[in-house]
C-alpha cells in the first residue's frame, strides 16, 4: 500500500544490493534512527529507558550474536549465559586491572576474550552436529558459572561474590544519566547490527548459510567447514561477550555469576525464535517480544484489579511464557520477522495476494 | 558442428581404485582416464558404483586402494574443499542446494574459494569488500543469463521447480570456474523440454568455456548424443570403456543391462 | 562540431539536425552526460548516455562502411528490443544505407521474403536463434552476403565466413575511424532530410508485404509535433518491448526519444517484460489493445485469489473508480461523497494497483492498433491513467489523429494530429495528408498509386467520420462498410463489436446493406448466459435451449436496446440501429466454415446459410422454423431443427432531438 | 578401599536416577525426533501429582482439578479403547460427552468421598500414571501435531515452552512448598560387606530400590519393544516414519502412547526422587543433569541412557571425592558435562549411538 516501487530501478550492483533497496524502507528507518537517537533520550521518562530500552538494547546486541551462530551457521548453542558472563567479568577484571584502558577498548577486549573462548567451546562441533552440540554447548555454561562462582581471582576476592562496575566514563565523558547510558548502548548496538548485516551478506555470511543449509554441500564446493563453523562462533561470541559487558556495565551496574545463568541462555534462544532465525530484524523484535512479555504479564492483572499473589504471578508467568512460545511456533515457526517479511511483501504487492 | 577446442591430453587419471564400506564393495580396481575438453560419461545399471566413483574423484570418499592424478598431481587423501580449490566442481543426483537462499546467493556460494577479503573489510563493507563482491556478482550474472535463469534470480531456491533447481545447481558449480565438472545425473526427474535444455546448456558450458566434464546419466540417448568416450561400470567394476558406438555394441555391457531395465 | 542554429518550429531541435545521425550529434552536445538507452542486463539496468551511444554509433558506422554497408543499401536489423539494434539504424543511416527491421519472431519463409524484396546484402542479429533463421534462408537469398550477431551464446563454432560479431564489427571501425578521422562526419552530413531513412514492411492482410519507406522528414517532423503535442521532455522514460519492425516502436521508442532526447530502456528478456515495467515505471507508455487487455485479465485473476474482504474492497473502490475516476480526471462535477471515496481509493486501491503493474509514474499512455473495449479504456482511465487514443499508420509515420488532454472519449480516435489534414471520402473512407506521408512502396508503384493519389492524400482504408467535436471516429474498413437503402451509412463490424463488448453476446452478424433496416443474428456466450440462467433458476438443456428462452431474449434486447442507444447518440449512425434480431439456435462454428481459424465472421457464407432466417428477419414475422444441417465436433454430421423466434429491439431517435424516445412497443414474440 | 568403594556404589545409585530420566529422553527421541527438554518437568509434574494426591492437607479446589484431571484421563483412555476395539465406528460425539462427564462426576466424588483425607499410594500411583496419559494426550494434540513435519530445532524449542508451561502449571495447582514423600519405601541406611570391609560400606536402601526399580523398569521396556504389538510399531517409525507410516500405523496414536510410556517412566524417576529428597521445584533441573548422560550414551540408545547414567554418577561422585580437594567444590555441576564432551571427541554419535554414515 504504502509502496511506490515503479521506478525505483537499480543502475548499478552497489545500489542492488544494498541492505534497503527500497526507498520507502530507507525513509522509515530514518525516522526510526531519528526516534532512537532524539526523541527517546527527549521525552522517554526514565522508567521506561532504564526498565525497558537499555536491557532491550543490550539482549537485541547478545541475539545478534546467538542469531549469528544459530540462525545463520545453524550451530545451536545454549551456553549464550556463559559466554555473556565471560565477556562481564572479562570487562571487569580489565577495567580493574588495567584502569587506564578506555572503556571502548575494555569492552572489545571482553568482547575478543569471549570469542577465544567461544572458539575454545566450538571445537566440539567439528565433529558433532545437531542435539549433541546443542547439550555439549550446555558445558560451557555450567562450566562458566562455576568458574565465575567458585573461581575468586575473576570476582577479586570480594566476599559476597558480587562484583560492581566502575563509573562509565570514556575519553573522559561521564555517563552518568540514565538517557546517556542508553545513548551509549544504542550507538554500541547500531555498529554492532552494521557490522552483522555486513558479515552476513557477504563472503563470510554465505559460507556460514550454505553449512547451515548442507554442511556436506558447502564442503564440496570448497568451503572449509573449520574455519567456517569456529568464525561463526568466534563472531558470536565476540559480540555475545560484549553485550555481556554492556549488561553488567550499563544495566545491572553491581551483580553475581547468577545475572548469567541457564535461564539467560534459554531467554535468548527465545527471543531469536520468536523474532526469527536468520534475520537480524529479528534479534530486534524477539527481544523486544520477550522483554516486554512478562512486564505486560506482570501490570495487567494488577490493571485488572485481580490481586494475585507473587508466586502464583511468578507460575502463571511460567504458563503464560511456555504456552506463547508454542503457540508462536505452531503459528509462525520463523519468527516475527517472518511475519514481518511477508507482510511487507504483501503491501509491495497490494492489493494483490501475491 | 566441430568443436573450438580439441580434445588434449589427460586430465585426470584414475588408478585401480577400491573402495569399500563395511565389507561392502563398492568399486574394486577401477582405471579410466578423462582428458582436456572432452565430455566423458560413467553409465552402469544402478549400484553399479558411479556416483561412489564421482565422490571418490572430489574427495568425498577415501578410496582404499588406488591413486588419482589430477593435473599431474598425485594424491592419496584430499578433503572435498581441498578438490574443489584445485579446479573440480560437481552438482549432485539428489539436488544439494541451500534452500535458505536465492538463486543469485546460491550462485554466488560457488565463487567463495575465490573471495579473499578478511573480516575486518567485510565487517566494514564499504570499499574492499563491496568492490569485491561487486566483481564476483558480475561474473555470477554472466552464469545467469548463460543459463537463462534471469527471471528467478532473487526467488528462493527452495520454491523453484525442480528442473530449475538442477540448471541453479549447475550454476553454483560453473561459478566455481571448474577445470573438471562432475555432474550426477544431470537430467534425472526431467520432462523432454527439460531434457533438451540441459543436454544444450552442457554442451554450450564445455564448448563456451572448455570445460571438461564427467558426467553420470541413466537416458542412454542423451549420454549417447552428448558424450566423447563413455566408461561402463557395473558391480563396481569397469566392464567397458570407449567411443559410444563401441560401447554400445559391446556385448558384456548389453549383458549388463539385460534384465535391469527396459 | 555541432551547435544549436535556428531551432524547427516544434522547438526541439535545429533546423540542421534533419537525419538522425545529425540529431544524435545535437543530443551528445546538449545533454551528453544524460542516459539515452537503458538495457536490463545481467540483473542491473546498464546505462548509456548521449555521448556514449554517439561513440557507440560512430564506431558501428565505421564499422560497416568497413564491411562493405554503401550508401543506399539496406540493412536487416532482427532481433528483440536491444539497445545495440537501435543504434545500429542510426549507424546505417550515418552512412546513407537504409535500415530495415524485420519482425523477430517471422518465420524463415516470411523473412525470406523481406531479405529479397529488399535486396538486403547485410543482416545485423540479436543472437543465434536469428542467426540460424538467416543461415537457412542465406542460399534462397543470394544477395545476402554478411551476418553480425550481437550474442555470441553458442555461435563460436559456426562458419565465420558469412557470420561476424557485432563487437568485431565496431572494433574495426574504431581502427578506421582513427585512421579516417574526418571520415563519418562528411558521410552524414551527406543525408537531407527528404532521404530515405528508414524501410518498414506492412504486414498488409491480403497479399504480400509492402515495404513502406520513410524519409528522415516524414519521421522526424511527425514525431517532433507529437512530442511537442503531449509536452515530451528529456526527462521521460520509455520502455522499449513491442517488435522493432513495427511503425509504432520505431516512432515511440525512437524517433520520439532521438527528438525529445528521452531515455529509452529495454527489458532484459521476454519473461521478464513486466517486471521489468514495473522496476522502470516508464511516463510514457504505448500500447496495443491486447497488451491493456493482458493486463486487466491478469489482474483480475490475481484479484480472484485473495481473501474476500480485499475483494470487496477492490470492488467497491473499482466501482467508485468507474464513476468518478474519469470524470474528475476530465474536471467534471463530481459529488464531493465521491471525491472523498476517489481520494481514499487512490490510497488503497488505484496507486497501489499501478504500482504493482508499473504505471506510476505514467503521465501519459496511448494505446492503437485496433478497438479498444469500453471497459478496459474505462478501467484504466477511472484508476487516474491518462490514456489516450490514437489513429496512425505506417503510410503516415504513424500520427493521423490523437486524442489532447481533456477531450478523451472512448468511441473516437482524437482530431487530426498537428500538421494532419483529414477528409472524408465519399464512400466513406478516411484520407489524409500530412508531413508524415511516406515516399513510395518499395519495387511497387502500383501499389504506391492506389494508395497515393496524385494530390498528396493517402488512402487509410478506413471508413470514418468527423464528429460535431471534430474527433475523428473509425467505424471499419472502409471494404467492409455498406449503406442502407436510404443512404445511410452501414457498418456492421462496427455495430456487431459494439455488441460483442457485451459479455452475453459471444458473436453477432449484422445486415442491412442494401435494405431498409439493421437485423442482427445473435450468438449468445454459453458460459456467460448459463451461469447468468444458473443463478436465476432457469432451467435449459443445451445451447438450443438456453438460445431460445424468454428470458434469454428479454437480456439479449436489453443489450441490443443498449447499443442503439448508443447509435441513436451519433447522428452518422442513427439510422442504423438495430430493428429485428435473433438468437441463432447453433454456435457459429470455424468447423462449419462460418468462422475463420482466428474466430473472424465470415459474413457471406452465413448469409447463404441462414438465408431462410435472414429472409425471416426481413419478413416481419415473430418465428421462423429452421431445419438445417451441422457437423459436431467429432466429424459427424447432423441436423437441427426448432423454432427461432424473432424479436424486436427498441430504435431510438436520433439525438439532438427534443422529445422523449418514442420506442416502439417492446413486442413479445408469442 | 572401603571407602573407594562406598564412592563408586554410591555414584552408580545416584546414576540410577540420571538413567531413568534420561530413558525417558530416549524413549521419545527414537520415536519421534524431538529432543524433550520437558522431560525434567514431566518427572515434577508426576512427583508433584503423586505426592498432592497422597497428602491430607489438600484444599478442595486441588481435589476437583485432580478429580478432573483423573475424569478427563480415564475418559480419554475409554475412548481410545473404543477406538481400538471397533476401529470403523466412531463412538457418538454425545456419547462420548456422556462418558467423559460421567467419568469427571465419578473423579469428583470420588474426592470428595475422600474428603480431607490424602489417597493410599496404591490409588494415587495409578491416578498419577493417568495424569500423565492425560499430559502425553494434551501435548500430542496440542503441540506435536500443528507442528508435524516442522525442523527438528522448532520442536525442540516446542518442548522448551512445554517444559515452562508444565513447571508453571504443576506450582500453580499442586502449590509450590516442599512435600515429603512417603510410599514405605525403606529408606534406612544398611551396611553392606561388614565382613570385608572394616565398618562395611554405607548404603541407602532406597538407592538399592531405586535400582531394582529402574532394573525392572528396564525389562519391561524391552519386553515392550521386542515383544508387543505396539512395540515393534514403536521401533518401526523410530526407524523410518515414513515407512511406518506407509505399513499403516497411525503416526498421532504412536506419538500419545510413548509420551505417555515417557510420562510413567518420569512418574517411576519422581518416585525415587521425591522419596529421596522431596518434592520441589529442583527436580525439574534434574533433567540438566540428564542431559550429559544423553550424549554419552547415544540419544537413541536405551541401553547407552542406562549406561551413561551409571558412568555419569561414578565419575561425578568419585571427582567430586577426590578432585574437588584441588579445584574447588561445586563442579558436580559440571563434571558430567565436560566428561560428554569429551567423549563426544571421539566418538561423535555417542558411546552406543548409531554411526551415521554421511551421504550425498
Amino acid at each position: 500500500m504504502i509502496y511506490r516501487e515503479a521506478g525505483q530501478f537499480k543502475t548499478t550492483y552497489r545500489a542492488d544490493q544494498a541492505v534497503f533497496p527500497i526507498l520507502q524502507d530507507r525513509v522509515a528507518l530514518l525516522l526510526i534512527l531519528l526516534g532512537a537517537y532524539v526523541g527517546i533520550p527527549m521525552f522517554a521518562s526514565e522508567y521506561l529507558v532504564v526498565a525497558i530500552l537499555i536491557p532491550f538494547l543490550i539482549l537485541s546486541m547478545a541475539a545478534i550474536g546467538l542469531n549469528i551462530l544459530v540462525g545463520y551457521c545453524g550451530q545451536i548453542s545454549l551456553g549464550t549465559g556463559g559466554f555473556m558472563a565471560v565477556g562481564a567479568y572479562a570487562a571487569y577484571n580489565f577495567a580493574l586491572r588495567v584502569p587506564e584502558l578506555n572503556l571502548i577498548v575494555v569492552f572489545l577486549l571482553a568482547g575478543g576474550a569471549t570469542a577465544l573462548v567461544g572458539i575454545l567451546f566450538g571445537i566440539p562441533s567439528l565433529r558433532i552436529k545437531g542435539f549433541y552440540l546443542a547439550v555439549a554447548t550446555l558445558a560451557a555454561q555450567f562450566f562458566l558459572d562455576w568458574l565465575f562462582s567458585r573461581v575468586q581471582w575473576f570476582t577479586n576476592y570480594t566476599p559476597s561474590g558480587s562484583v560492581a562496575a566502575p563509573p562509565i566514563r570514556i575519553f573522559g565523558y561521564y555517563f552518568g544519566s540514565p538517557a546517556e547510558r542508553y545513548l551509549l548502548a544504542l550507538l554500541l548496538v547500531t555498529i554492532v547490527a552494521l557490522v552483522a548485516k555486513n558479515l552476513v551478506r557477504g563472503r563470510i555470511g554465505r559460507s556460514w548459510m550454505a553449512i547451515r543449509d548442507m554442511d556436506i554441500a558447502a564442503e564440496i564446493i570448497g568451503i572449509r567447514p573449520m574455519f567456517a563453523k569456529l568464525s561463526a562462533f568466534a563472531v558470536s561470541s565476540f559480540i555475545i561477550g560484549i553485550s555481556g559487558a554492556l549488561w553488567a556495565f550499563l544495566h545491572l551496574g553491581a551483580w553475581e555469576p547468577l545475572a548469567f545463568d541457564i535461564n539467560r541462555s534459554f531467554n535468548l534462544l527465545f527471543m531469536i525464535i520468536i523474532g526469527g532465525l536468520g534475520s537480524i530484524l529479528g534479534c530486534f523484535l524477539g527481544a523486544a517480544f520477550i522483554t516486554m512479555v512478562p512486564i505486560a504479564l506482570n501490570q495487567i492483572p494488577a490493571m485488572l484489579g485481580v490481586p494475585i499473589s507473587t508466586a502464583t504471578a511468578s507460575h502463571l508467568e511460567l504458563m503464560i511464557f511456555g504456552a506463547l512460545i508454542v503457540f508462536f511456533l505452531i503459528a509462525e515457526p520463523h519468527g516475527l520477522a517472518r511475519l514481518w517479511a511477508v507482510g511487507k511483501q504483501k503491501l509491495r504487492l497490494w492489493p494483490f495476494p501475491h | 558442428m566441430e568443436r573450438t577446442r580439441p580434445i588434449g591430453d589427460v586430465l585426470l587419471q584414475v588408478d585401480d581404485i577400491s573402495l569399500s564400506f563395511g565389507g561392502v564393495q563398492a568399486l574394486s580396481g577401477v582405471s579410466f582416464d578423462i582428458r582436456r575438453h572432452e565430455i566423458r560419461a560413467i553409465i552402469g545399471p544402478n549400484g553399479a558404483g558411479k556416483s561412489s566413483m564421482l565422490n571418490v574423484i572430489n574427495g568425498f570418499y577415501h578410496p582404499q586402494q588406488g591413486r588419482i592424478t589430477f593435473k599431474g598431481q598425485t594424491r592419496r587423501r584430499m578433503r572435498p574443499h581441498e578438490t574443489s580449490s584445485q579446479g573440480i566442481a560437481r552438482t549432485f543426483q539428489n539436488i544439494a542446494l541451500f534452500r535458505g537462499m536465492s538463486t543469485l546467493d546460491n550462485i554466488m556460494t560457488g565463487r567463495l574459494l575465490k573471495m579473499h577479503r578478511n573480516f575486518l573489510w567485510q565487517a566494514l563493507w564499504w570499499g574492499p569488500a563491496e568492490r569485491e563482491e561487486i566483481e564476483h556478482r558480475e561474473h555470477v550474472e554472466r552464469i545467469i543469463d548463460f543459463l537463462e535463469i534471469q527471471s528467478i534470480r532473487k526467488v528462493p531456491v527452495g520454491q523453484l521447480p525442480y528442473g530449475l533447481q538442477k540448471r541453479v545447481e549447475l550454476g553454483r558449480a560453473l561459478a566455481a570456474e571448474p577445470e573438471l565438472l562432475l555432474l550426477d545425473e544431470p537430467m534425472a526427474g526431467m520432462n523432454v523440454e527439460e531434457k533438451e535444455d540441459m543436454c544444450r546448456f552442457i554442451l554450450d558450458v564445455n564448448d563456451e568455456f572448455g570445460t571438461t566434464i564427467a558426467l553420470i546419466e541413466h537416458d542412454m540417448g542423451v549420454v549417447m548424443d552428448l558424450s566423447d568416450r563413455v566408461v561402463v561400470l557395473d558391480y563396481g567394476r569397469k566392464i567397458a570403456d570407449g567411443s559410444p558406438d563401441a560401447v554400445r555394441g559391446d556385448q558384456k555391457v548389453i549383458d549388463a543391462y539385460l534384465g535391469v531395465s527396459h | 562540431m555541432a551547435s544549436t542554429g535556428d531551432l524547427t518550429q516544434a522547438g526541439y531541435r535545429p533546423a540542421w539536425a534533419d537525419t538522425f545521425p545529425k540529431l544524435l550529434r545535437f543530443q551528445a552536445a546538449t545533454r551528453g552526460d544524460r542516459p539515452a538507452s537503458r538495457e536490463k542486463a545481467y540483473g542491473i539496468w546498464e546505462s548509456w548516455s548521449w555521448s556514449q551511444v554517439q561513440e557507440n554509433v560512430r564506431e558501428l558506422a565505421c564499422g560497416l562502411h568497413v564491411m562493405g554497408l554503401k550508401r543506399g543499401d539496406k540493412i536487416a536489423i532482427v532481433g528483440d528490443n536491444r539497445p545495440r539494434l537501435y543504434w545500429t539504424f542510426v549507424a546505417a543511416q550515418s552512412i546513407g544505407a537504409i535500415p530495415v527491421p524485420v519482425y523477430q519472431d517471422a518465420v524463415a519463409d516470411e523473412m525470406r521474403f523481406v531479405l529479397d524484396h529488399a535486396e538486403i546484402r547485410f543482416a545485423v542479429a540479436e543472437d543465434q536463434e536469428q542467426v540460424d533463421k538467416l543461415l537457412e534462408i542465406k542460399d534462397r537469398c543470394p544477395l545476402l552476403e554478411r551476418i553480425v550477431y550481437e550474442d555470441p551464446r553458442g555461435l563460436r563454432h559456426y562458419d565465420h565466413r558469412a557470420i561476424e560479431a557485432y563487437d568485431e564489427v565496431q572494433k574495426r571501425g574504431r581502427e578506421f575511424a582513427l585512421a579516417n578521422p574526418g571520415f563519418l562526419d562528411a558521410e552524414v552530413d551527406r543525408s537531407k532530410g527528404g532521404d530515405v531513412a528508414v524501410m518498414l514492411y506492412t504486414s498488409g492482410t491480403t497479399g504480400q508485404p509492402k515495404g513502406c519507406m520513410l524519409s528522415f522528414d516524414n519521421l522526424l517532423i511527425t514525431a517532433e509535433n507529437a512530442a511537442r503535442f503531449d509536452r515530451l521532455t528529456a526527462d521521460d522514460e520509455v520502455l522499449a518491448y513491442l517488435p522493432m519492425a513495427w511503425v509504432g516502436d520505431h516512432i515511440f521508442s525512437f524517433a520520439e526519444a532521438y527528438v525529445a532526447g528521452f531515455c529509452v530502456a529495454c527489458p532484459e528478456s521476454g519473461d521478464t517484460v513486466l517486471n521489468d515495467l514495473r522496476e522502470l515505471g516508464p511516463t510514457f507508455f504505448f500500447a496495443p489493445p491486447r497488451v491493456f487487455e493482458n493486463l486487466l485479465t491478469t489482474v483480475t485473476i490475481r484479484m480472484e485469489d485473495a481473501g474476500a474482504l480485499k475483494r470487496r474492497l477492490y470492488r467497491f473502490f473499482m466501482d467508485v473508480a468507474k464513476r468518478s475516476g474519469s470524470r474528475i480526471m476530465d474536471g467534471e462535477p463530481v459529488s464531493a461523497i465521491d471525491r472523498l471515496l476517489y481520494r481514499v481509493g487512490r490510497w488503497l486501491v488505484y496507486e497501489p494497483l499501478k504500482n504493482t503493474l508499473g504505471f506510476t509514474r505514467v503521465r501519459i499512455c496511448y494505446t492503437a492498433g485496433e478497438a479498444i473495449g469500453p471497459d478496459m479504456f474505462a478501467f484504466y482511465r477511472s484508476l487516474g491513467m491518462n490514456m489516450k487514443q490514437l489513429y496512425g499508420q505506417t503510410e503516415a509515420a504513424v500520427f493521423i489523429a490523437m486524442q489532447p488532454d481533456g477531450q478523451v472519449k472512448r468511441d473516437t480516435v482524437g482530431t487530426p494530429a498537428p500538421q494532419v489534414d483529414i477528409k472524408i471520402a465519399e464512400s466513406g473512407e478516411v484520407l489524409f495528408k500530412s508531413p508524415g506521408v511516406f515516399l513510395e512502396y518499395y519495387k511497387n508503384p502500383k501499389a504506391t498509386a492506389e494508395t497515393k493519389t496524385p494530390d498528396g492524400w493517402v488512402h487509410t482504408g478506413d471508413a470514418g467520420y468527423l464528429d460535431q467535436d471534430g474527433q475523428l471516429k473509425i467505424i471499419d474498413r472502409a471494404k467492409d462498410v455498406g449503406k442502407l437503402k436510404n443512404g445511410a451509412l452501414f457498418a456492421p463490424k462496427y455495430i456487431e463489436n459494439k455488441l460483442k463488448f457485451f459479455p452475453y453476446i459471444r458473436e453477432a452478424v449484422a445486415f442491412g446493406a442494401g435494405r431498409d433496416r439493421v437485423c442482427a443474428f445473435i450468438n449468445i456466450d454459453m458460459a456467460a448466459v448459463g451461469d447468468w440462467a444458473e443463478r436465476r433458476n432457469i432451467a435449459y438443456g443445451g445451447y438450443q435451449e438456453l438460445a431460445a428462452r424468454e428470458e434469454v431474449y428479454e437480456l439479449i434486447r436489453g443489450n441490443v436496446e443498449e447499443v442503439n442507444r448508443d447509435l441513436a447518440s451519433d447522428p452518422h449512425m442513427a439510422d442504423a440501429q438495430i430493428a429485428h434480431f435473433l438468437i441463432l439456435p447453433k454456435e457459429l462454428d470455424a468447423d462449419d466454415g462460418e468462422l475463420t481459424r482466428t474466430r473472424k465472421v465470415r459474413r457471406g457464407t452465413i448469409a447463404e446459410r441462414y438465408a431462410a432466417l435472414v429472409d425471416a428477419l426481413y419478413s416481419g414475422r415473430d418465428h421462423v422454423d429452421l431445419k438445417m444441417e451441422v457437423r459436431f465436433e467429432d466429424g459427424r454430421t447432423g441436423a437441427i431443427q426448432g423454432r427461432v423466434r424473432i424479436d424486436q429491439a427498441t430504435i431510438f431517435p436520433r439525438a439532438g432531438n427534443a422529445g422523449a424516445a418514442a420506442p416502439a412497443p417492446g413486442r413479445k414474440a408469442a | 578401599m572401603g571407602p573407594f568403594i562406598e564412592v563408586v556404589l554410591g555414584g552408580l545409585l545416584a546414576g540410577v536416577l540420571y538413567s531413568l530420566v534420561a530413558l525417558g529422553f530416549v524413549l521419545i527421541f527414537k520415536a519421534s525426533g524431538v529432543f524433550n527438554f520437558a522431560q525434567g518437568a514431566m518427572v515434577l509434574f508426576a512427583a508433584l501429582s503423586l505426592v498432592r494426591l497422597m497428602g491430607d492437607d489438600v484444599g478442595m479446589g486441588h481435589y476437583v482439578g485432580a478429580a478432573a484431571a483423573t475424569g478427563l484421563a480415564a475418559g480419554f483412555l475409554v475412548l481410545m479403547g473404543w477406538r481400538r476395539a471397533r476401529p470403523q465406528t466412531p463412538m457418538p460425539a454425545q456419547a462420548r460427552w456422556t462418558v467423559l462427564i460421567a467419568l469427571a462426576a465419578l473423579g469428583s466424588a470420588l474426592a470428595a468421598l475422600h474428603g480431607a483425607k490424602g489417597w493410599s499410594g496404591w490409588v494415587a500411583v495409578p491416578a498419577a500414571a493417568a495424569i500423565m496419559g492425560f499430559l502425553a494426550v494434551a501435548i500430542e494434540r496440542l503441540v506435536l501435531r500443528p507442528l508435524v513435519n516442522q525442523e527438528p530445532i522448532i520442536l525442540f524449542m516446542s518442548t522448551i515452552g512445554i517444559a515452562f508451561f508444565i513447571d508453571g502449571f504443576a506450582q500453580t495447582i499442586w502449590g509450590s512448598e516442599i512435600y515429603t514423600l512417603d510410599l514405605g519405601i525403606p529408606k534406612d541406611p544398611m551396611f553392606l560387606l561388614e565382613s570385608a570391609f572394616e565398618g562395611g560400606i554405607l548404603v541407602n536402601q532406597l538407592d538399592i530400590f531405586a535400582a531394582v526399580m529402574a532394573g525392572v523398569l528396564v525389562v519391561v521396556l524391552a519386553v515392550f519393544f521386542q515383544k508387543t504389538r505396539i512395540g515393534r510399531a514403536l521401533r518401526a517409525v523410530a526407524d523410518d516414519h515414513q515407512a511406518a507410516q506407509s505399513v499403516g500405523i497411525p503416526l498421532n496414536q504412536i506419538w500419545i502412547i510413548v509420551w505417555t510410556v515417557a510420562g510413567f517412566v518420569a512418574l517411576a524417576a519422581g518416585i525415587v526422587w521425591g522419596s529421596k529428597l522431596g518434592v520441589q521445584f529442583s527436580i525439574a533441573q534434574v533433567a540438566l543433569k540428564a542431559l550429559p548422560v544423553l550424549i554419552l550414551g547415544g540419544l537413541t540408545s536405551v541401553p547407552g541412557a542406562i549406561i551413561g547414567g551409571l558412568m555419569i554418577g561414578t565419575g561425578e561422585k568419585l571427582a567430586e571425592v577426590y578432585l574437588s580437594p584441588f579445584i574447588g567444590g561445586g563442579i558436580e555441576n559440571w563434571f558430567a558435562y565436560v566428561l560428554a564432551l569429551f567423549v563426544l571427541l571421539f566418538r561423535p554419535q555417542g558411546l552406543f549411538g548409531e554411526r551415521i554414515i554421511e551421504r550425498i
